[in-house]
């Protein structure tokens, strides 16, 4: 099994979901953070200072998936999520050695 | 737009001059007339709410005739203290429903855009009251000093509104027991609700600095120029034959003129990206509930002011009854708001009891002073359902509106100028039909007004922000500021 | 449930129309005898109020004599405006008590049951108004139209309470220098109240719709009957050796009732899941202080017209004595209660803190218009100390109480009536024992009638939400819809 | 800490028991002579304000003299109660800019220092209250009661203010309607405000104990004894070649006193880790614009109070001329704050409008009853602008100033002493120069008191917490107790 | 070494902190997500509307452990985690090659 | 590829990311976490009662990079975020196997 993370421009979370979804993926878990990269920050102003927030807000969705549908993963993420302005985010895949559902205590791709 | 926004700021800052000039001229040799003269125009708009008063008062002429005939009102210094007073205070009241208007559209859109609402609505309370202090009131109650006869008046700066001493009836006899600058304050916190309507309806959207142009105009210009056709003694004197038109504290004149603006606008821009999709409607839910609560009831507690300041005096008959009508219609709307929505969807819906609550309060403000309890309950009971559906109806035509404003002001607000003809107890002889043609009247010049104006500074500078900036969020796009520094913020300074 | 809900409003809806026949069939044709009528029980419960004025005031007798004397209140007319003023003023401060209210026990409890407290607290406002209108006013003020002498009353909708002509102490007389309609909204405002101490109590784990059906029960016939008691002219009044039960503005009848309404409620219900693991207390610290503390400091605010306005005039004596010891109460049991927890806990609480201030302000509204300023503040700091240990009391013997309703409410409203009789400083006989009987009347009923009705409601429709329910927040459960919504709402969408 | 503490806590109680002790000595055999004598210094202070009256109601003086000639003052009586019903009404909404200054000094810092800021505040309303009672309000209006003539005199508890009977012009005059409770209350509500302006500036590093204690003797002593100076009929009553120093309702007595005590605080305590680093400033964002937002509009409604109240009376004339004054200056200040920012800083700062209407109060606050409408616009234009310099001239030298509170209260304090000098309608001599020694005085002496006080403090038990707990968050620091708890804190329990 | 990372209910963290405190585990970090998975979402209504909110708060712990300490750690989790109704989430476990404890800088094992 | 991950104390994190800079990284996901280890919680208090919370703010950042740069970035975060007290933290590194820029579908090294 692979995990697929993969970090994306918040408003395209409804897309990359669907997309997934098409290719047979219906679990995933997603959280809230913030990216750094070659897109640049914004300058705020607060009380009269100007400063910059390099950090923006992103989300990052995680897919845990049998080793044959990461590509179909990877290709649906990334088509879904790409706009093709800077900052569109990264997949990165990763080993995972096992997985094991809670309620029924499956193991391996039974669980994901 | 930074052009337009110099422009602005440098006609302001002239009309100030000029006013200090004025002012410096006229003041120091003495008092001279009052700027605003209690003109025939006045009296007779003072006239037709005293008109209220005087129906539920009938034990009580020995006294009301014993204040006139003391040359000197002497003895009725302290009614009109108190009177005063309440003015005062209603117009503080009368205030507060701005941080009500803030909260509450704060509270019904996206953590993204809450400084950009956030400053709208502190931008509008500070224009409106200069703007209508440099040419709104004058403009609204212009006494015989019309251009077009009952239809428009230019306005001009107030002077000393005292310079007829500012203690006695002598400004607007017993019907507007108030000195002039008590009569301004209260008037100008009226001024600019009409604006901050339609910001709510425009929200998370707009562009700023176009819209500012926009809201300095209606709430400069617009408002008090429809105003002064009701308030200002103008041509809906003649309606219900004769017998003039009924909106005692503003249905129609501030909340159907703020709820058509806003439709208006709406026109014009179009809904949030992402709210209709493929013919279905996806709420984009508020992002902070107990902000629009507390907005909800600020605005509630607003209203004693905003009714209740509306009898123009103490006087303590139409003073109860206008409170506790506006109490129930506004404790009815939220009721059958939440009662409806839980029919209709299973569950009972917060964000719609809130806003029939509001819808109550803007049904009962034309009526308040001629309808009896039952009939406020009912008022206030008709105005929660039309709300539900009045909403649900523009979701369905693909109107956007984040918070409501249009259902809420614009049609309850000519709920409540009918239900003044439906429930009247006083026989004052106001009818449907004449009602109507006032309502219509208000509500079709607020609508070609932002049609037209907003509608030239679309073409001008355009009026939405990129699609980018919408998805990112107004606060950074036009304020480069957040509302919310969590932890992150912290770490990363 | 659902049933039961569709009654409620059936029923609601038929009274209205009932009133609203009664009403046009009674209004046109000429001012009938008012609704209520200014009784001799009305009279009385004035005129207890009226001794603590007439102690401070002996200096002024010649002048309430010339007011008397003046067969048509002729130049009394303006102390009759003012105190009318500020009687509606007064209940618009009494009314922005519910925002503290809501905003309190939002604070105070879990982000995931947000929605959920704010429309119990919403509901519970706009049905306390419409409920005293149709039923509770008549019912807590009976005049002569005792059912059971003293007792019990029923109830019937309001009329049009400015047929004496509303403008004149016909009404009520000197001491309750108001119009009908000012006394309604006064009392209205009061009413709703009770219901919502027992919301905060019983948040976070209570199904909705019973506990609907139940607050209206308690706000429209529980409260206004056990108010009858006292404020109704009802049996109290033998207390104390025939001076009456001491309550200024209601320690007992409000804040006491609605404290052991809660306490039955509670009782029934059982702590929040996980509060209580292992005989160890687990606190379930609330989500959001800001929001606490702008609840206490609005009711603070609202105080001064609970307090302020049940002078019931605008004296000027006890007007200013009572918004002074209010104040005073207030700043003691705040100091106290944070010094307490201070010492006792090595850090200084401000949920504490908060809690403290609400017991001052609950402590001295039964005496604020018969205690000393220093009175005041020692009754506030022992309030303090008692709110504090009660809450600790409370959580020990396993009664969870998410606000602290009992100890602020009830704990300290009995504390309030005994400190009638022990700082009173006008010899008016209030004796501990007498005032004690008073207000174990009041508690009792609460909580009997909160075991009986709120039990039957357990039997037939269940009074909890599931466990699991409770564990995902009622704001999903029971609303289908959540406070707040992050980044995460807006990227979903 | 924890002695000093203790210390304090000990000494209150005793003073509050000596204050019982006394009250119940001399209340029950008959009212005594009022302990706050209407005494020459008092009337004179009084005097003042009715100059302002005087000059703008020349129209009216056969009125007033009837109410003069009358020995009984009978029929002035209402004018008296509505008078004081405005003072009460005026208490509460200053009361209420407690929680506005709570709420904007919370919402403009960090979330983890939330606790710290909302019970730094609870404790200096409720502390101010109570040593306004046993200290304070004597020595601020000691009467003839001087140590030093005019510029120092010792306090002592307050006793039955009502003991004059609580119901005429004997308490203070005409000028002066209002009971001894009255005027007590609306001085107390002013009193705690000094202190809250230092606690927004110092957030976020002060260690609690000492600085409460330092708040304690700025509130309790130092408060009223410079103002004793001006209000209490102390020597400032000289300046401006005998016409009295101008300081309506306390641009210099109260924020300006506040704003420089606020500087020598910071002088001592340095800037926030972080702030400054390498020579450049790294704003620290507050973490919720929205309660900055409703704090501001808390503290303009409540100076419709501060204000308005400062009329001593409900004389319509100035009531409201200094009402339409105050908001103007309000409306103008936000404008040209975010004007100018919008021109600077090329985004338009909602915390610099917030600012801007701060500084436009303030600076209306010495001058609002003698000024034009239009003088007042230019008040707050400059306020506006004044603001926006000062914040980032004060960043500029490192002063590290949260909440902006030197530049709002301090500068802008200055700025409205001045402008009552150059906007003075009329003609009462008030020149720059006697202006400038008054408020470099008042500045001067809460600047030194700062300094030597807080500095005693800060080498006995230091005053400012750990880098580390800075780091942290003084909510966990010092109270063990966090602001806002999420999904987190329910999942944990 | 290996990392666990387990998608749970939320409030079943203090369950599964002390299961994990039993079997010797003594750090872990916690973040908060949003799954989407076979438990299906629920819906919402607002203002009149109603829609899907298909994404459920769930808690990602994530404990880096030896490699003989992974089998304890895993059926403590589940043990603890589970309630058997659909939802109760998954566990992943994937390899890690190298841990550092930043105040020491110990390395390996030796550091988790 | 290596993906790192650590573990820091919020207040380092400007620290962090300029460490990260100076050895040429230029890309990181950062996410608020709740950590629980040695460092023991602290006491709160609520309305009169004690309580012990265990899970304290911490911040994690994720950075993945090429093989070959993995020493000098562990290196520098953990001079960065070392303030030698208890609860500095820890880094962990696992494998990548494939990183896609979303942008221009780049994958491996280039990708990041
Ligand atoms: N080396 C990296 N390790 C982890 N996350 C990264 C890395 N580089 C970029 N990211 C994440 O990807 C997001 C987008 O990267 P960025 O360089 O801004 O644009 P692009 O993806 O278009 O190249 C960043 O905000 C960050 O969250
Ligand atoms: N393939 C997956 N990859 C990552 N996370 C997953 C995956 N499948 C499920 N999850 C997470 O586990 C949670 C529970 O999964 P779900 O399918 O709803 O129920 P169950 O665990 O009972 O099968 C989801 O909410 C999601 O956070
Ligand atoms: N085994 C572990 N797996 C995952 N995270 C851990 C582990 N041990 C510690 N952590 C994280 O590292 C943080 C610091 O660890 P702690 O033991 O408190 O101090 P130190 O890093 O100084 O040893 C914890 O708060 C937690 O977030």
């Amino acid at each position: 099994m692979k995990k697929i993370e993969a970090i994306i421009k918040p408003f395209k979370l409804e897309e990359v979901k669907e997309a997934l979804n098409e290719v047979g993926i219906e679990g995933m878990t997603v959280t809230e953070v913030k990216g750094f990269g070659r897109q640049k920050g914004h300058t705020e102003i607060y009380r009269g200072s100007e400063y910059t927030v390099d950090f923006l807000p992103k989300l990052k969705v995680e897919v845990v998936t049998a080793d044959n549908q990461v590509e179909a993963a990877v290709g649906a993420i990334v088509k879904a999520a790409k706009t093709g302005k800077i900052g569109d985010g990264k997949v990165f895949v990763s080993p995972v050695e096992e997985a094991v559902r809670i309620r029924t205590e499956e193991k391996g791709e039974a669980a994901v | 737009m930074k052009k337009l926004l110099l422009t602005l700021t440098l006609l302001l800052g002239l009309s100030a001059t000029a006013a200090l000039a004025q002012d410096a001229a006229a003041a120091p040799p003495g008092p001279t007339a009052t700027e605003i003269s209690t003109s025939a125009a006045r009296a007779a708009a003072a006239a037709e709410v005293a008109g209220g008063v005087a129906e539920d008062d009938q034990k009580a002429p020995a006294y009301l005739e014993l204040l006139e005939s003391q040359g000197e009102y002497g003895y009725a210094f302290d009614f009109f203290a108190v009177s005063m007073l309440w003015t005062v205070i209603a117009a503080a009241l009368v205030f507060i429903m701005h941080l009500g208007f803030a909260t509450l559209e704060a509270g019904l859109t996206q953590a993204k855009n809450t400084v950009n609402i956030l400053f709208k609505n502190v931008f509008i309370i500070c224009m409106g009251l200069l703007t209508y202090a440099l040419w709104g009131f004058v403009s609204h109650y212009p006494g015989d000093g019309w251009l077009i006869e009952g239809f428009f008046a230019f306005g001009k700066p107030i002077g000393d509104l005292n310079a007829d001493g500012g203690d006695t009836f002598g400004y607007g006899g017993l019907a507007l027991a108030m000195t002039g600058f008590g009569d301004f304050i209260f008037q100008a916190m009226f001024a600019a609700t009409a604006a901050t309507i339609v910001s709510g309806a425009v929200a998370e959207r707009v562009k700023l600095a176009p819209f500012l142009i926009f809201s300095t105009l209606l709430v400069g210009i617009a408002y008090p120029w429809v105003g002064s056709w009701h308030w200002g003694g103008g041509w809906m004197g003649s309606l219900n034959g004769g017998n003039g038109f009924k909106d005692f504290a503003g249905s129609a004149v501030v909340h159907a003129f703020g709820g058509f603006a806003a439709l208006g606008c709406v026109l014009l821009l179009g809904p949030r990206h992402g709210k209709y999709v493929g013919g279905k409607i996806r709420p984009i839910p508020g992002h902070n509930m107990p902000l629009a609560t507390i907005g909800v009831f600020l605005l509630f507690l607003g209203w004693f002011g905003f009714n209740g300041g509306s009898v123009l005096s103490a006087a303590p008959g139409p003073l109860g009854l206008v409170v506790t009508t506006t109490a129930l219609a506004a404790a009815a709307g939220g009721l059958s708001a939440a009662i409806v929505s839980w029919m209709f969807l299973k569950k009972p819906d917060l964000s719609m009891a809130l806003n029939g609550i509001l819808a109550g309060l803007v049904g009962i403000t034309a009526n308040a002073d001629i309808v009896s309890p039952a009939g406020s309950i009912i008022i206030g009971l008709i105005a929660g359902i039309i709300v539900f559906f009045s909403v649900l109806f523009f979701d369905k035509i693909k109107i956007d509106d984040p918070v409501g404003a249009i259902s809420v002001h614009g049609v309850c607000g000519v709920w409540g100028i009918l239900a003044a003809a439906l429930f009247d107890t006083t026989d004052s002889g106001y009818t449907v039909f004449g009602q109507l043609i006032g309502v219509v009247a208000v509500g079709a010049a607020a609508l070609v007004f932002s049609l037209v104006v907003f509608g030239i500074i679309k073409v001008v500078t355009g009026i939405r922000v990129s699609e980018d900036e919408e998805a990112e969020g107004l606060d950074i796009g036009e304020h480069g500021q957040e509302a919310y520094h969590g932890l992150f913020a912290t770490a990363e300074r």
